[in-house]
């Protein structure tokens, strides 16, 4: 069994890496970079939970990926129209 | 006489959000102790008075026998569509050159409780190609997958009348 | 699977510091810091990871006797739970004073804010 | 033979992950990618629940109620968001 | 461009420390001497069944308290810094927004009250399930966000939330003060029974603590959420 | 009786995540964004309730805060979804060629 959890961790190892990438390449537009930043924290999350560690799974779920990207979106409604960039 | 009869249904709507928090606590907790059951009612009761407006599954649902007759059926109903949507999302998926014919039509609807609304447009997300975009008075407007009829009332049969005949009967 | 989690942490710290260090937009560089943020939660979790051991909760699946030798490190977590917390606490600082910066200057380019540059 | 069952949905749910990222990636508005994050997250779901039942541990599942109500807000705020909602 | 290649030799000499970290590492196969230690004995002196909550609330609950403190500090300078600006131009505009429409406004209102009763479930339960105080003051505080895309206009009274804030602060305060009156030291739980493992009603002061950094962090969360709300938009 | 429920749990399994496979195919085909989201929608609900069933098939303890999970997905998710097209059509998100009629669209040009 635990050659499943190996894959699941291989395969959220690799698009985690994936989508911090996305996260920080600087040619796409805000938005789907904070989008990719809260997809960072929500596959990390899973590999938490993978870890055996379903605590910090929770707090990243519900902190790291929930709050702080409903943050960003609010502080980016705000800062919009100016700077395209 | 009229705001006591408004007093009267808040009254009334708070001690059926109270009913429906205290089964989601239970259900939550998957136990009937008695130490949990005391927690579970004081959350469940501070929550209900905090929000006095807040609605539950149950608020204006009709306590007649027909409206729970209805409401089996209505998830009877509701599955089956369920699935037959999946099966034909499918089948869509699986066809080499993607047989739609996407587009947003109108439709009515006599539902004028807000849960009954609530419920209708979802069932209507859910069901065989169709999505609510925007609800708005008695006009629902709906993206259908492969539109079959442009005409407001042949839509209205199509799409909506299946569910709205037991929406109607359970929540007015 | 520690190695898997570790390795992929320390990738997440090294993206971040390079997004960080080389966008000029303020938002995008808080953005490159919540992920090296998450690298270093990842790394430490990694840490505590015992193969063949399960979560330190204790219930029917892991009576009290056997706990010892059944759950893996609960003392990394309990810092990264921290840490979690007080990095949405300096994301949210940080954010805020974006938007000041952004209301009084009207600029989000770090190149534009030279007053401590020497 | 339920093992083998279970392995079978986890390459399911696995290649599903990818299709849903490849429409991350690739989705050209940011509606799009939202759509393929809240079914990212409801795969995850799924994935906590395979990985519940290889463990053993029915306490993870709160953690899937935790993901639930995360996939639903992260939508709503950037529906709100794309509308100029606040 | 050489700017870029100062940070790529840079992130270069991190990588090699990474690396060499990463090849010196070997995995325990045993618990170290500390974590044998809450393992063995977590059960019977706190009678918590999560070990961890176990660690952060009373093992360790001087780095909670200080975590807290520095929670309510930054709650408290975003507050501080946004208010500024409101200052300045007092006479808030009416930006048109537009409507949420009433599928959002019914599904919220439904919505709502089942998030604040799964946050106080997350942290009533702390001690026996995954979760505890943060978490779930981040649940509750996602209910206020709800409430605020719902409606971007609806005013929550800052007043009640830091009121909330202090209480919660000062009973946590409180019960550790009582912890040296009756029992070993600051922030010990056993001033009730730790009773059974298991049990709601177990590992002391446990779940009452958590509940108050519960409903402590989720109105430092709103309070942050609610001031950057209120803010004007450029 | 517990290996024939234990093989109809697998089955469930399987078919929910082959649901959810469908699903992720149907994300990537669909031409425009309106279709996505149907395609999501539908596919992620039946997918998880599926698998949800099948969990409590193999293990029946955890029923209660399985269906907990299953509720709480059927009201959010088609109710997220909606908002999400709202949005969409709002912002003007691109659709398709194919498509035949946009009422909305006709109905938002003739109110002021």
């Amino acid at each position: 069994m635990t050659d499943l959890m190996t894959t699941m961790s291989l395969l959220l190892a690799a698009t985690t890496i994936g989508a911090a990438l996305m996260a920080i390449w600087g040619k796409r537009s805000l938005p789907i970079a904070i989008l990719a930043a809260g997809l960072v924290s929500l596959l990390a999350s899973v590999q938490f939970l993978l870890l055996a560690a379903p605590d910090v799974a929770m707090t990243e779920a519900a902190i790291g990926s929930g709050l702080t990207t409903f943050l960003f979106f609010f502080v980016l409604g705000r800062v919009r129209g100016g700077s395209n960039d | 006489m009229e705001t006591s009869d408004k007093a009267e249904s808040g009254a009334h709507n708070q001690v059926i959000l109270f009913t429906t928090l205290f089964l989601f606590w239970i259900m939550l907790n998957g136990t009937l102790a008695a130490d949990t059951l005391l927690i579970g009612a004081l959350a469940s009761l501070s929550i209900a008075l905090l929000l006095p407006n807040g609605l539950s599954f149950f608020t204006e649902l009709q306590d007649t026998p027909q409206a729970l007759v209805a409401g089996v059926r209505y998830y009877g109903y509701f599955f089956k569509e369920l699935v037959r949507s999946n099966i034909k999302l499918t089948a869509i998926v699986l066809t080499r050159d993607l047989p739609i014919q996407p587009g947003i039509v109108k439709v009515r609807t006599k539902l004028k409780s807000r849960m009954g609304r609530l419920m209708l447009a979802n069932s209507i997300t859910l069901t065989p190609g169709t999505l609510t975009v925007e609800l708005d008075g008695e006009w629902l407007y709906v993206h259908w997958v492969t539109v079959e009829s442009t005409d407001i009332d042949a839509a209205t049969a199509k799409i909506v009348s299946g569910f709205e005949r037991y929406l109607e009967v359970m929540y007015g | 699977m520690s190695y898997i989690a570790m390795t992929t942490g320390f990738i997440l710290i090294l993206i971040g510091f390079y997004g960080a260090l080389t966008n000029r937009n303020i938002l995008r560089m808080i953005i490159a810091f919540t992920v090296a943020n998450t690298g270093v939660n990842l790394v430490l979790v990694a840490v505590g990871y015992m193969r063949g051991r399960t979560a330190p909760i204790l219930d029917a699946a892991v009576p009290v006797t056997e706990a010892a030798a059944r759950i893996i490190d609960p003392i990394p977590q309990a810092l990264v739970l921290t840490a979690i917390v007080i990095g949405v606490g300096v994301t949210a600082l940080m954010l805020a004073f974006v938007y000041k910066l952004y209301a009084t200057r009207g600029s989000l380019d770090i190149s534009n804010y030279t007053e401590l540059k020497w | 033979m339920v093992d083998w069952l279970i392995h079978l949905a986890a390459l399911f749910a696995g290649v599903a992950f990818l299709l849903a990222l490849t429409r991350f990636i690739k989705g050209p508005s940011a509606a799009d990618r939202v759509v393929a994050f809240d079914v990212l997250t409801i795969i995850s779901i799924t994935g906590i629940v395979l990985a519940a039942l290889t463990e053993g541990r029915g306490i993870y599942l709160d953690v899937a109620l935790v993901y639930a109500l995360l996939s639903f807000l992260g939508v709503i705020v950037v529906a709100r968001y794309l509308e100029g909602g606040f | 461009m050489i700017k870029r290649l100062v940070v790529l030799l840079l992130l270069a000499g991190i990588g090699a420390i990474f690396m060499s970290l990463l090849l010196g590492y070997t995995p325990d196969n045993e618990l170290n001497l500390t974590a044998r230690y809450y393992a063995e004995h977590t059960a019977q002196d706190i009678g918590a069944a999560n070990i961890v909550t176990a660690i952060i609330v009373t093992y360790r609950g001087l780095d909670t308290l200080g975590e807290v403190t520095v929670l309510f500090l930054t709650a408290a300078i975003v507050g501080l810094v946004l208010a500024q600006g409101r200052q300045q131009n007092s006479q808030r505009s009416q930006r048109k927004l537009p409507e949420s429409g009433e599928l959002l406004q019914t599904g919220s209102l439904l919505l709502t009250p089942l998030i604040l009763l799964l946050g106080v479930y997350v942290f009533v339960n702390g001690h026996l399930t995954p979760g505890g105080g943060f978490q779930g003051g981040a649940i509750l505080a996602s209910a206020i966000l709800l409430m605020l895309l719902t409606d971007p206009m609806r005013h929550f009274s800052h007043r009640l939330i830091s009121v909330l804030e202090s209480i919660s602060g000062l009973i946590f305060i409180t019960i550790g003060v009582l912890g040296i009156i009756y029992a070993g030291g600051f922030l010990d739980n056993r001033i009730l029974p730790t009773g059974s493992l298991g049990q709601l009603f177990s590992a002391g002061v446990i779940p009452i603590i958590y509940s108050f950094i519960g409903l402590k962090v989720g109105a430092e969360f709103s309070s942050m959420l609610v001031n950057l709300s209120e803010t004007e938009g450029s | 009786m517990t290996m024939l429920l234990d093989i109809i749990g697998g089955l469930l399994l399987v078919a929910g995540t082959a649901f959810l496979l469908f699903g992720g195919l149907g994300l990537v085909r669909m031409p425009d964004v309106f279709n996505r989201i149907q395609a999501g929608t539908k596919a992620t609900t039946l997918g998880t309730l599926l698998t949800l069933a099948g969990a409590t098939c193999l293990q029946p303890a955890w029923g209660v805060k399985l269906l907990l999970i299953g509720l709480f997905l059927l009201f959010t998710n088609p109710l997220s979804s909606q908002v999400l097209a709202r949005a969409a059509h709002r912002s003007g998100a691109g659709k398709s060629e194919k498509t035949s009629i946009d009422r909305l669209e006709e109905d938002q040009r003739k109110k002021p």
